[in-house]
C-alpha cells in the first residue's frame, strides 16, 4: 500500500479508536473512583451508565460558548484544539503490535518526548489569554512544572535507548521481545528507571499527585478557569488522552509492548496499557496533592540527581554485557 | 530541492532576523530576533551539510544550537537583571554603562 | 511532492519570521518565533536530519521559548493581554536589509557549482559516533561551557541580597484595640 | 471614645512598609471560590505567588440573626439559631438555651441534661468528620484523593444523622433543645443504634488515619501556618485551635456546664501549631467524643426531659432584667452566648442577643498567618482553621 495512504488511514483509525478510548476512560475512571469511595458512579444513561460519556459531550456541546471580553481572542480558541492535537500526535509512533504503528520513526522515542515538552504550551497560551490572574497562576505553574519534570523522563527514555540500543519504538519493543522486559533488568536498575519514567510521566501530564496547574481548590480551574462548553472538554479530553498515551508508552518502554504468551500481540499490548492506566487511576483517588515548590525539590533535588545515576549505572551495565559495540 | 533554494531561503530568515535586531527596542523582542537569525544559520549548516554528504553540518547545527539555548538562557539573566535596576526593558534605558 | 513541502515550509517560515519581528504584542512575538522555531524543525525533517529536528524541539522550542515566556513574565507588569513590543526605524531598517538580502541572494545564485542533488544520508548512529570521536574536544568544551553558564545565569538572575522575610511583630494585645498612643 | 483607628502593631496591614516597589498581584480570593467554605473573601497580595499581605473580609452570609432575636419570642429563637453553625446545629440550640435557662432561672432536669451532653458529643464528632473530608479536599482537590477522603467522612456523618432523626425526626435542623430541657427523648433501640454506629466510625478513624499518613499529607501540613500559643491567646482563639498551639484549655473542663462536672474529660492538645496539630487535635477529638458518648448511653437517669411545661404562648416565659453571657464548648470553640433581658417585651423576647461565634475568632487569624506562605498552603491554613461562614457572619 502507498506509505501516505496507509498513514491517513491509520491515523484516522487510530484517532476514532483513541476518542471513543478516552470517552469511555472518563466512564471507567468515574467507576472504579466511585468503588474506591463506595457510591456506584454513573448508573442513569444506558445499561450501567455506558452512555453516560455521550451524554456528557452532548452536554457539553449544549453549553454557552463564553469567551472572556478582555481575552486574546485568537490565542484563547487555539489553545484548545492544540493540546487535542499534541495529545494524539504523541499516539502516532506507538507500537501497539508488531507493524501496527502509524510511522515507525527511527527517532521514535524522542519525538515522543519532543512532542510532551511542547505538551505545555497550549496550556500556557489557554491561560495567558484567558486573562485571569488564576488562570495565570495555574498558566505558570504548568510551565515550570514541565519543563522541570521534562528532565528526569527524557533521562529515563535516554536510559531504555541506552539498553535497547535503538531509538525506535517497535526496535525497543522487539528487544525486549528478544531478550527480556526492561522493567526486569537486573539490580533493580530497570524497576528504578520504570519508577523515574513513571513519576516523572505523572508530573509531566500533570495528574495527582502532581496537579498543581489545575489545583481546583486552589486555582478554581488553573488554566481552564475561563473556558466553557467544548473548549473546556477538549483540555479535558486531552489530559486523558495524554495519560493513556502515557500508560502506552510506559508499557511499550518497559513492560515489553506487545510481547506476551498465547494471545495477540495487540492484546498484550491493551492489557499492559490498562493496568498501567489504572495504577495512575489508583494514585489519583488516593493521593493528595504536592505544593508547587515541594514538586520541584522532588524534581531537582532528587530525580535528577537519581536519573543522571541511574544513567551512568546503566552505562556501565550496557558496557559490561554488550562491551564496546 | 537545490542547495541554493535552501540557501535563499536561509539567507531571507537570516534578514528578517537583522531587520528585528534593528528595528526592535525591547531586550526580548531583541532575542527573538537574535534567535531567528541563529536558526537561519543552523539550517544553512544542516543544508550544507546534506549537500556535502557527511554529519558534520547536522553536528555543528547540534553545537550552536545548544549555544543558542544557552545564550538565550544568560541572555534572560541579563534582562530580569536589566529590569530590576531599570524597571523595563527597552535596551535604550540601559545606554550608560553604569549599574 | 518535495516541492510542495519544501514550499509550504519556506512560506511558514519566513511569515512566521515576519511575524516575530513585526508582532506589536510580545507574547505573540514569542509564539511566533514558536512557530519558526517548529517550522524549523519540519526543515530539518525535509534535509533528512530527523535526530536535529527532535532536538530543536526539545532544546528550542521546549527550552528557549520556555525561557523566554518566564522573561516576559516576569519583566512585564502583567494587567491585561497586551504587552507592548517597541520598534522605532522601520523604514531604514527595511532599506538595510533588502539590500543585504539582494547582495546575499545574487552571491548564491551567482555561485557556480553548487549541488542540485543530495548524497546518502547520515545515519543517526555515526552522528553519535562523531560526537565522542571526532569532535570530541568541543562536545567536552560544550559541556563545560553550559555549566558556565548555568552558573553565570543563576548569579545574574539571583537577587543581590535576598530582602529578609518579614518577621511578624507580636499581635495586638487586647488592650491596644481601643485606640491607646502605640509607640 | 474616638473612633480613630488603632495603631496597630502589624506589618502586613500596611503595605508600604514591604518592599513598596515590588510587582505585587492582588489575587481577590473569593467570595465566590471552591475553598472557602462558604461565601469569604481574602484579598492576598502576591509576589510570585508568595502571600505578602493578606486582608480577609467576612460578612457575605449576613443575615442579621442577632437583631432577629430581639423580635422573636424565646421559643422561636431555637430553630433560627440551628442555621448558624449549620454543621453543629445542636451547640447551637444548645447555647441560647442555656442562656434563657441562666436568664430566667430554669431548672434543666438530670436526664436533659444527659442528653444533650450525649448528643453534642455525637454532634461534635459530626462535625469534625465534615472538617476532616473538607480538609483533605482542600489539599487533594475535587478530583482526587481528597474527595476519597471526603466521601469516606460523608459516608459516616450520614450514620450520624441517621441516629439523630431518629431521636428528633430531623437530619439537620433539629429544634430539639427547649427552654429547660429537651422536647424529644429516647426513643427505644436508640442506645444500641449509638453504640453500633460510633463503634463503627471508632474503626473507620483509624482508616482515615491510615489513608492520610503519607509524605505528601506530612509535606502540606507539618510547619504550615503555625499559630504561636501567644497568638492565639491574643486573637481569642478557642477549641482546637487554640489546643493545637499547646494551651490546655477546654470548656467542658474548665467551665463544665451539663454533667461535665462528673465527666473525666481527657483534653487534647498538641504542640505545633500547625495544621498537622490541629489534624491531630481534632482526630483525637473524635476519639474522645466517641468514647464519652458510648459510656453516658447506656446510663442515662430516669426522668423527665423538660423542666417546665413546654411553652405555648410567649407570656408564659418570666423574664428578671439582667444580663447572661453563657459559653460552651463547640467543635470550633468557645461558642458565648449573651442576653439582656428586660425591655419592653420583656416576657417576650430578649432585649439583646449577640452570639460569640469561634469561627470569627478563627478567621481573625488569617491576617497574621498567612504572609510567607504560598496560595497553596493559604487553602490548608483556611481549611485547617474549619471556619463556618453561617456562624461567622450570623
Amino acid at each position: 500500500m502507498n506509505p501516505w495512504l496507509h498513514a491517513v488511514l491509520y491515523s484516522l483509525v487510530l484517532v476514532t479508536v483513541l476518542m471513543t478510548c478516552t470517552a469511555y476512560a472518563t466512564w471507567l475512571e468515574r467507576k472504579v473512583a466511585g468503588r474506591m469511595q463506595s457510591r456506584l458512579g454513573p448508573t442513569r444513561v444506558g445499561f450501567a451508565g455506558l452512555l453516560q460519556p455521550i451524554a456528557d459531550a452532548l452536554k457539553l456541546l449544549q453549553k454557552e460558548d463564553i469567551v472572556p471580553l478582555a481575552a486574546d481572542r485568537a490565542l484563547f480558541n487555539l489553545a484548545p484544539p492544540l493540546t487535542v492535537f499534541f495529545a494524539l500526535a504523541t499516539a502516532a509512533v506507538i507500537p501497539f503490535s508488531p507493524g501496527l504503528l502509524a510511522s515507525d520513526l527511527d527517532i521514535g522515542a524522542l519525538y515522543v518526548l519532543a512532542l510532551s515538552g511542547l505538551m505545555v504550551f497550549p496550556v500556557w497560551i489557554g491561560s495567558w489569554a484567558s486573562n485571569n490572574k488564576y488562570a495565570l497562576l495555574g498558566g505558570m505553574r504548568a510551565v515550570a512544572q514541565g519543563i522541570s519534570y521534562e528532565i528526569p523522563l527524557l533521562l529515563s527514555v535516554t536510559i531504555v535507548i541506552l539498553m535497547a540500543d535503538t531509538m525506535s519504538l517497535s526496535g525497543i519493543v522487539q528487544v525486549q521481545a528478544d531478550e527480556g522486559w526492561f522493567i526486569a533488568r537486573p539490580f533493580g536498575l530497570g524497576l528504578a528507571t520504570f519508577a523515574l519514567f513513571f513519576v516523572a510521566a505523572l508530573a509531566e501530564g500533570n495528574r495527582i499527585p502532581f496537579d498543581t496547574p489545575e489545583a481546583e481548590s486552589e486555582l478554581v480551574a488553573g488554566p481552564t478557569t475561563e473556558y466553557t462548553g467544548m473548549k473546556f472538554g477538549l483540555f479535558y479530553m486531552a489530559e486523558y488522552l495524554h495519560s493513556i498515551i502515557v500508560a502506552g508508552l510506559g508499557a511499550a518502554l518497559f513492560l515489553g509492548g506487545w510481547d506476551g504468551p498465547i494471545a495477540p500481540g495487540l492484546h498484550w499490548m491493551v492489557l499492559k496499557t490498562l493496568g498501567l492506566w489504572m495504577v495512575m487511576l489508583w494514585a489519583r483517588w488516593t493521593f493528595l496533592r504536592f505544593r508547587t515548590d515541594q514538586m520541584m525539590t522532588l524534581c531537582w533535588r532528587y530525580l535528577v540527581p537519581a536519573s543522571l545515576g541511574l544513567l551512568m549505572a546503566a552505562a556501565v551495565w550496557v558496557h559490561a554485557v554488550h562491551g564496546v559495540s | 530541492m537545490t542547495l541554493s533554494a535552501w540557501l535563499v531561503l536561509g539567507a531571507g530568515l537570516f534578514c528578517i532576523g537583522v531587520y528585528g535586531i534593528l528595528t526592535r527596542r525591547n531586550a526580548i523582542g531583541l532575542l527573538a530576533s537574535v534567535e531567528v537569525m541563529a536558526n537561519a544559520v543552523n539550517l544553512l549548516l544542516v543544508a550544507f551539510g546534506r549537500y556535502h554528504g557527511t554529519g558534520d553540518g547536522q553536528v555543528f547545527a547540534l553545537f550552536t544550537t545548544a549555544l543558542t539555548v544557552t545564550e538565550a538562557a544568560v541572555g534572560l539573566a541579563l534582562v530580569i537583571l536589566l529590569y530590576r535596576s531599570r524597571k523595563g526593558i527597552l535596551v535604550d534605558s540601559a545606554a550608560e554603562l553604569r549599574g | 511532492m518535495e516541492q510542495l513541502a519544501f514550499g509550504l515550509v519556506a512560506a511558514v517560515l519566513l511569515y512566521s519570521a515576519l511575524r516575530v519581528v513585526s508582532e506589536d504584542n510580545l507574547v505573540h512575538t514569542v509564539l511566533w518565533l514558536g512557530v519558526t522555531l517548529a517550522t524549523t524543525a519540519a526543515a530539518y525533517v525535509l534535509l533528512h536530519a530527523p535526530f536535529l529536528a527532535a532536538i530543536q524541539i526539545i532544546l528550542y522550542t521546549g527550552g528557549a521559548l520556555t525561557l523566554m515566556l518566564f522573561g516576559v513574565m516576569l519583566t512585564q507588569r502583567v494587567e491585561s493581554v497586551e504587552v507592548p513590543n517597541a520598534a522605532a526605524g522601520q523604514g531604514r531598517a527595511a532599506i538595510v536589509v533588502a539590500l543585504l538580502f539582494g547582495v546575499i541572494a545574487a552571491a548564491v545564485v551567482k555561485t557556480p557549482g553548487l549541488p542540485s542533488s543530495p548524497p546518502v544520508d547520515v545515519p543517526v548512529r555515526a552522528l553519535g559516533r562523531s560526537f565522542l570521536t571526532t569532535h570530541l574536544l568541543a562536545f567536552e568544551v560544550l559541556s563545560v561551557l553550559l555549566l558556565t553558564a548555568m552558573v553565570g545565569a543563576i548569579v545574574l538572575a539571583r537577587k543581590a541580597d535576598p530582602a529578609p522575610a518579614p518577621t511578624p511583630k507580636p499581635a495586638p494585645k487586647a488592650h491596644d484595640a481601643h485606640g491607646e498612643a502605640h509607640p | 471614645m474616638t473612633l480613630e483607628r488603632p495603631d496597630r502593631a502589624d506589618p502586613y496591614l500596611d503595605l508600604d512598609e514591604y518592599e513598596p516597589e515590588a510587582d505585587l498581584m492582588v489575587l481577590n480570593f473569593g467570595p465566590q471560590h471552591p475553598s472557602t467554605h462558604g461565601v469569604f473573601r481574602v484579598v492576598m497580595y502576591l509576589d510570585g505567588e508568595t502571600i505578602v499581605k493578606a486582608v480577609p473580609y467576612a460578612g457575605y452570609l449576613h443575615r442579621g440573626v442577632e437583631k432577629l432575636c430581639e423580635k422573636l419570642t424565646y421559643a422561636q429563637i431555637t430553630p433560627i439559631v440551628d442555621k448558624n453553625d449549620y454543621v453543629a446545629p445542636m451547640f447551637n440550640e444548645q447555647a441560647v438555651n442555656m442562656a434563657f435557662e441562666a436568664l430566667t432561672g430554669t431548672e434543666v432536669p438530670i436526664r436533659a441534661q444527659y442528653i444533650r451532653t450525649i448528643v453534642g458529643e455525637i454532634q461534635r464528632v459530626a462535625s469534625h468528620l465534615l472538617w476532616l473530608g473538607t480538609f483533605a479536599m482542600d489539599l487533594g482537590g475535587a478530583i482526587g484523593g481528597g474527595t476519597s477522603v471526603f466521601m469516606w467522612c460523608f459516608r459516616e456523618r450520614e450514620m450520624i444523622l441517621d441516629l439523630f432523626e431518629h431521636l428528633t425526626g430531623c437530619r439537620f435542623h433539629y429544634n430539639t433543645h427547649t427552654l429547660g430541657g429537651n422536647r424529644h427523648d429516647i426513643p427505644a433501640g436508640w442506645a444500641e443504634k449509638v453504640h453500633a454506629t460510633l463503634g463503627h466510625i471508632a474503626q473507620r478513624v483509624d482508616e482515615y488515619e491510615a489513608i492520610l499518613d503519607h509524605p505528601i499529607f506530612k509535606a502540606r501540613t507539618e510547619g504550615v501556618g503555625v499559630i504561636s500559643a501567644q497568638l492565639a491567646l491574643d486573637l481569642g482563639l478557642t477549641g482546637p485551635l487554640l489546643r493545637a498551639s499547646g494551651v490546655d484549655h477546654d470548656l467542658r473542663r474548665d467551665a463544665p456546664y451539663n454533667i461535665y462536672d462528673q465527666l473525666d474529660v481527657q483534653v487534647m492538645t498538641d504542640t505545633g501549631g500547625d495544621c498537622a496539630a490541629r489534624y491531630r487535635v481534632r482526630v483525637r477529638e473524635m476519639r474522645e467524643s466517641i468514647r464519652i458518648a458510648r459510656a453516658l448511653v447506656d446510663n442515662v437517669p430516669p426522668g423527665p426531659i423538660c423542666g417546665t411545661k413546654p411553652i405555648k404562648l410567649p407570656v408564659q416565659t418570666r423574664v428578671k432584667d439582667g444580663q447572661v453571657y453563657v459559653a460552651l464548648e463547640t467543635p470550633r470553640g468557645e461558642l458565648g452566648t449573651y442576653v439582656i433581658g428586660g425591655g419592653d417585651n420583656r416576657n417576650a423576647s430578649p432585649y439583646r442577643l449577640k452570639i460569640r461565634p469561634p469561627s470569627l475568632h478563627a478567621l481573625s487569624a488569617l491576617p497574621y498567618v498567612l504572609p510567607g506562605h504560598g496560595v497553596s498552603d493559604a487553602v490548608a491554613i483556611l481549611g485547617s482553621l474549619d471556619p463556618i461562614m453561617g456562624e461567622a457572619d450570623r
